[in-house]
Order: C-alpha cells, then structure tokens, then sequence
C-alpha cells in the first residue's frame, strides 16, 4: 500500500476548497494536469422532510484508518499526485459541507476514477453516521443500497 | 481476560450504552460468543439491536465478521451500516 | 436541451474556484448535496521535453456554442442543478489553471458523471488549441487518441 | 455570393492565412468543391495543410462534413483536431 501523499483530516470545523487544492497541487509538482475535488453538502430536504441539522458522529481513530487504507488502495490501483479526505463531525446546517476529497495526477482519467472510488469506499465503509433533525423529530439515516452497489463495482 | 465494546449511533443511543468492559466468555473465543454473551446479559432489546443481519463488527478497528478470534485486551466494536460522505 | 442553469466563460484572466463553488452552491439550491469539479493545469513537462509556456487558441463564438451543447447533452442525460465551464486562453505558464468544470446535482453519482462527461466533450469537440514552447521551439499540441475513446465511452 | 473562410491553429499558421473572402465555386455548391477551389488556386501547401483525413470542418460555426450545402454568407471553418481542455 503506497501513500505518496495523502492527508485525513477529521474535523468539526469547516474548510477551504480552495486552500485543499493549493496544496494537493504543491504535493502533486510539476506533473500535475488534472485535480478533481468532490465536496458533499447537508442537503435541505432528503427523502420528503425538510432537514434543519445534521449531527455527524463517527468512531474516533478507526475513521482514520479506514479512510487511508480506501486512500491506498486508490494509490494502488492508478498514478496519483496527491490525495486530501476531509470529513467533517458534530453539528452541520443545511447548505454545510461535509466531506471533501480532492485528487491530483497527471491526467484527468486517473483523477475522476480515484476520486470517485474513494467517495464510494468512504461512503460504504467508513465509521460515520449521520442523524438528521427534521420537524418530525430526530432519525438516524439509513444507509442506502444504491451506496452498496456503487462500491462494489470497482 | 477482558474485552473491550463499542457502540455506535443508533446501537449506543438504543442499549443506552456507549462502551463497556466485559470479561472474555472463554479464552480463544469468537465475536459470536461476544455477542452471544452480551445477548444473554442483556436481554430482548440487546437481541434486537446486535442480532441483526446488517450489524457491523470491527475488532481492533478491523471489520470482521462473527467467526474473528478474539483476546485478552481487544476492542470489539458493533454498529449499524455507516452513512457518512 | 434544458440548460436550467448553466455560464460558460472563455476569458484569458485566472479564475477563482471557490467563488465558483459558492456560485454553483446558490444556483443548485438546497437540494445540493454533491459538487464535483474539475481544474486542469499547465503541466510542466508534456511527453518529454519541459514546457515553459503555453498558447491557447480557440474559435471565439463557436467556442461558447459548444461547449453551451456539451453541457445541454449533459443536463439532458442527469438531472442537474447547475454547471459552470471557465476556460481561459492566451499565454499560461506552468502550474496555471487552464479549465474548470463545476457541476452541482443533489447526489455524486450525476455530479460525477456529467463532470467527467463534459470534459471528455470539451476535449474532443471545443474549438480550442494549445502551443507548448519548450527548449526546443514552440509546437502544436497534438490531439491524443485516447482522448477521442474517452468521448466515445458515453 | 462569398463566403468567409476561416483557419485556425496550425493550418492558420502553415498558411499564413486568418480569413478570406472567396466566390462560392457555384450556387448549390458543398464544403467538398470549396475545398477544391481552395486547393488548386492555393497550390500544393493548400492540399498538404487542407486535404487531410483529421481536417475539421465547421459552417456557421457548427461541425459538419464535406458534404454539406453551403451558400451566401456563410463562414466556413477549416481546422486541425482540437487540443482544448
């Protein structure tokens, strides 16, 4: 498991996009041709109930290193530069990020892929769960098939 | 001999519980007997909430499945399918 | 074609991706969950010998015109909520931002997909054209076949 | 009844040429005797740069092939693969 450069950040505060890619760019070098970043918001309504908040918990330690043995595998499987995973814990409002994951490589082909793949992983195997607040009251959310089915076609 | 248990999300809010220490049910045991165990002492709701076909079990931080060989000072985790991202 | 919410811009200035995304964020609405973005680079080496600059040509007025296509195709084939094509053209040195394609959709499956989408497109069929100047002179950049299968895959 | 011609990139450069305004070869004409034209005044540099399988061909700005109608007014694009991106 090769990790030439990846950075996991779990955290309650926000982050900048903008600052993430700077960085993948300067640990990508001068090879660097493609970055694909994949950033997720809270949404404001999900499955009919409007959602105020969001509250994101997670197993401390293990989320850590489940997202970098995704991240490895993607280092594995194509020619990355660089690799930036940003989750985001506690208590997230409607229009909020969650998570980032930014990829830097070569060429555009290698950095939608691993991005992709890594969001998919993450989504199916790392500990985090999110429950919702709507006007019905609190409701863990259930995990999705469609989820399942997009990990398991890499 | 003990072990170590985690709940998590919907698991830790329903048993009411967010970690507990418990004593090996034998040495070279399995999580299955873990959770056998944990059953037992617990009750229908533990039943209901750890016997489920979608319950995840991580030991170490590993995700495993029931048959993984459990020991002295490990940590057993139990939680339902993530829904991060 | 349904262009719900769409700008494309050719513009020789630098743009800033996190205004983009802030753009697409409120164009999107609250049903956004999913941003995917593409930011292609100068690269300091291109088959072989370094590149020191780069010269980017294009078709003005047909150059809007497709790319306003490629991403009606791409609104037609997912359900999207906003999408924003900057391409910059001129003189760009290594390193430089070249294009951006910001898609914003409520789930990552579309928002990946249209990015990926409009950027095979744009490769294959905006009227655009890059000259490398490298120790050994200046020279047109010649078109990659696998950049013509990438667009052929959808 | 003119057309305005137009090349870009490479086959701008190779002949020297950004835009013209040429006679349409005859009413009812297509790309294809355009292109002939274009090719037996200009000489074999024309054909070189011209009469290649991966030449691109636009009207009014839209890509189409050599077989398409063309008349008054209209701007006929020829250019090499594109490398946007």
């Amino acid at each position: 498991m090769r990790n030439p450069d990846l950075v996991v950040s779990i955290q309650e505060e926000d982050f900048s996009a903008a600052d993430l890619e700077s960085d993948l760019l300067r640990a990508g070098g001068p090879a660097t041709g493609a970055c694909v970043a994949f950033t997720g918001y809270v949404r404001g309504a999900n499955t009919g109930d409007a959602v105020s908040a969001m509250e994101l918990e997670h197993y401390p330690g293990m989320t850590e290193k489940s997202i970098a043995a995704i991240a490895g595998e993607a280092f594995g499987r194509w020619p990355l530069g660089a690799v930036r995973v940003i989750h985001r814990v506690g208590r997230l409002l409607p229009g909020e990020r969650i998570v980032y994951v930014g990829v830097a490589a070569a060429h555009r082909r290698e950095a939608f892929a691993a991005c992709e793949f890594i969001m998919d992983y993450l989504k199916t195997r790392a500990p985090f769960w999110k429950k919702e607040t709507t006007d019905r009251g609190e409701r863990w959310v259930e995990a999705r098939s469609s989820d399942t089915s997009a990990a398991e076609r890499w | 001999m003990m072990v170590t248990v985690r709940f998590f999300a919907s698991y830790r809010e329903k048993l009411n519980t967010r970690q507990l220490q418990v004593p090996l049910p034998r040495p070279g045991c399995r999580v299955s007997d873990l959770l056998e165990q944990l059953v037992a002492s617990g009750g229908e709701l533990w039943a209901d909430v750890l016997a489920r076909d979608n319950t995840v079990v991580a030991v170490n931080q590993v995700v495993c499945d029931l048959q993984r060989v459990i020991g002295e000072g490990d940590e057993v985790a139990f939680y339902p399918p993530v829904t991060g991202g």
